[in-house]
């Protein structure tokens, strides 16, 4: 059972609150946009300099001097502003934006993210991974659980590059919802038809009550 | 005092070198100085040096310059959409500075601000910051990035003036502001030069005095990922 | 979510405490935050420290908080139009943290972008100087200059929408921007607020994100220096 | 004999060069601006956020939110833009600027400058002088010969708190101009009516050949 892709995203669509600036990373955190809650007014920011993104456009719509983060084609909202690089990171820095959600190879208990580089294998790059998650005020991670050969991805430690020490506040995985606290991660929520020996046996992490 | 060229190959005349430093504005393909880099290209100039936030894709962009072999080294924060970039680096052809995006943006602002350094909290206790110098403010670690100053800067804009005075239009404007303050020279393409005095002068993005050449280009603005929703 | 306010009494509510530091926008008169100041002084908040590039003039801006006492110190660059403020630094009442112009100004951006320290030539070799940590970049000899964090910024913008979107007009800019950045509460006065969705998404100035609480006030713009030509 | 203020304003002028980008300081260095010579083209700027200053406006086109760094009244050109403190100190610390022409209280053989305070007295502030003097390209200084006790200004070195050390390149007075060089300063032109006696006896600053 657990969890599916929308589910996850719907899940981490409850942590949005009523007039927050919020950061949504590429892959899962983007479906998050389609779970914002009723009467919840939230105002997405990319970080490639925009403020306010809309859904994507229709055929007819399509704007080569408008994307998002992961450089697809969007739209923009009547209270949208652009700026510049600089300015965008800035308020990321800054503290502005209130929340970003993003993916995650590994995250330890101790809240160490790695999601931007396999050694000698995938080299992508860190893009503004590494300046969301030092200058967000509230990080939360959307991942599975496992990776593709079934091992856990919440660990003691971080075993890829980190991409930021300390800095993710809350998992969301397929199986559950976890809060990096003092000592380990904490199991706020367990997703339908998923039980605790299930979450025991596939997470490395120390889990406190 | 005449800012204004009538092509890419003319405006870059005399100012391209072997080993430069080049910063570019753009961000994956948007906004990107399609004509300057393909008059590089044409140029041929080598060993190259380009500060850039991506490294195009196979083809198109600084990819060009990556697959004519002029660059020897890239300093961006993702490479992920350009596999001939790929095989270059992990075969040690071409070197690379992997810099966080804010990061990037930051110390290109500083290179053309006239601040040789300045401290981040981003890479904090990772690769990034190795090597780096550490210091505490108020109690929290941060790192001192440097500002970077390029002998170049190549960007583009929507709307542009004699007096080199440039408007960028949505998402397209990303580092190009950033990046044409830190070049010793800047030249600025632009899809359309009106007439000195129709900017409004409230609403310029980057004022003319950091522009020394430019010009009109053609542009193609290839989509990466065109995604749609239904109608 | 609600910003828009009726009036600088309701949009400072539950913002203003004894001792806190303000940053200010504004050069000599022109943008400053009249309704702001007064509101501020009917208040009667004290031991207020106070970043603004000026002190008003004696009795309107920032000269009006002199008057009254209010103000602990001031951090800025050119007090030179307000005698009570020298009658009140001179007697040892106030105090003054003398920054350059620039520097000030980078201040407030850095802390506003999340950066505590930068490097800068401004100041080198003077009073300025002193007890600040100098170090060499490239041969050049720079000194540290702190971000500077505000509890409550106060700014005046030409327009603004309900998303908290500022745009502002000629030299009234000025330390505007760079002070709404800066506080963790940020109060603008504009002169006009206009529909969301009216602002040209490409030329806002302060993008809403920065502004908490935005209100139209009055504003007499009163002229320091009326220079004219012949007709 | 010697030059008055407009006749030192018009020396500076000739200073500029075509394309210039130049800052001028309050006072004599305003003056500079009605002797900019034919087929010059100089951009004039003002530190508190504009490029592009015009002439003082006409009585019916004073306009509140456009004043220079003297808060004087001004009018803008076709080619004017305007942009933050930050933005216009980016400016002048980055080195954009070629030339600032301001007026002094003292200059230094070595080309130290003060000119913004007087300790006990007169406490105005620096303004933007010391970002000026530290960033623009070439730093020429606008004053009198001497003090109104009859004091020579060219000092050996500055007893005022400084503005900026070494920063000086060249001094024009009513007597003559001085270019600031190794080991002092040097007479490259004397005004009309003015010899190199009455130069000497009216510097302390080294001379140099």
């Amino acid at each position: 059972m657990a969890w599916n892709r929308n589910q996850m995203a719907e899940r981490a669509g409850q942590e949005l609150r009523d007039g927050m600036y919020v950061n949504l990373g590429i892959g899962i955190p983007t479906l998050v946009s389609n779970y914002i809650p009723d009467g919840v007014d939230v105002t997405l920011q990319s970080e490639n300099g925009m403020l306010g993104m809309g859904p994507f456009p229709t055929e007819e719509n399509i704007d080569a001097d408008l994307i998002n983060a992961g450089k697809q084609t969007i739209t923009e909202l009547n209270r949208t502003s652009y700026f510049s690089s600089a300015d965008s990171f800035a308020m990321i820095r800054g503290g502005k934006i209130a929340m970003a959600i993003l993916g995650a190879m590994e995250v330890a208990e101790n809240g160490d993210l790695a999601n931007w580089m396999i050694p000698g294998k995938l080299v992508k790059g860190m893009g503004g991974a590494m300046d969301l998650v030092a200058g967000v005020g509230r990080v939360i991670v959307i991942m599975d659980h496992t990776n593709k050969k079934g091992e856990t991805k919440l660990l003691k430690s971080c075993t890829l590059p980190l991409t930021g020490t300390g800095v993710v506040d809350e998992i969301i995985t397929n199986l559950g919802v976890f809060e990096v606290v003092e000592g380990g991660l904490k199991v706020i929520e367990i997703a339908d038809g998923v039980d605790m020996d299930e979450i025991r046996a596939k997470t490395e992490a120390t889990l406190v009550e | 005092m005449q800012k204004t060229y009538n092509s890419a190959a003319e405006a870059l005349d005399g100012v391209l070198l072997d080993g430069m430093l080049i910063a570019a504005g753009g961000f994956g393909l948007c906004g990107i100085p399609e004509n300057l880099i393909e008059a590089i290209l044409d140029a041929g100039t080598k060993n190259l040096t380009i500060a850039s936030n991506n490294a195009g894709v196979d083809g198109f962009g600084l990819g060009m310059l990556l697959d004519s072999k002029q660059v020897k080294k890239m300093i961006s924060s993702y490479v992920g959409e350009n596999d001939e970039f790929m095989r270059q680096y992990l075969a040690g052809e071409l070197e690379l500075e992997f810099t966080p995006q804010g990061t990037l943006a930051e110390r290109m602002r500083a290179g053309g601000a006239g601040i040789p350094g300045f401290y981040t909290k981003t890479g904090v206790g990772t690769v990034i910051a190795e090597g780096k110098e550490h210091k505490d403010f108020n109690g929290e670690t941060y790192i001192l990035e440097e500002g970077l100053v390029a002998d170049l800067s190549i960007v583009k804009a929507w709307k542009g003036d004699a007096a080199g005075n440039l408007v960028y239009r949505k998402t397209s404007r990303n580092f190009n502001p950033n990046a044409a303050t830190c070049g010793k020279v800047c030249v600025a393409e632009v899809e359309k030069i009106v007439p000195t005095g129709t900017l409004d002068p409230d609403l310029i993005h980057t004022p003319g005095i950091f522009v020394h050449r430019i010009f009109e280009g053609n542009h193609e603005k290839r989509i990466e990922q065109r995604t749609v929703r239904e109608g």
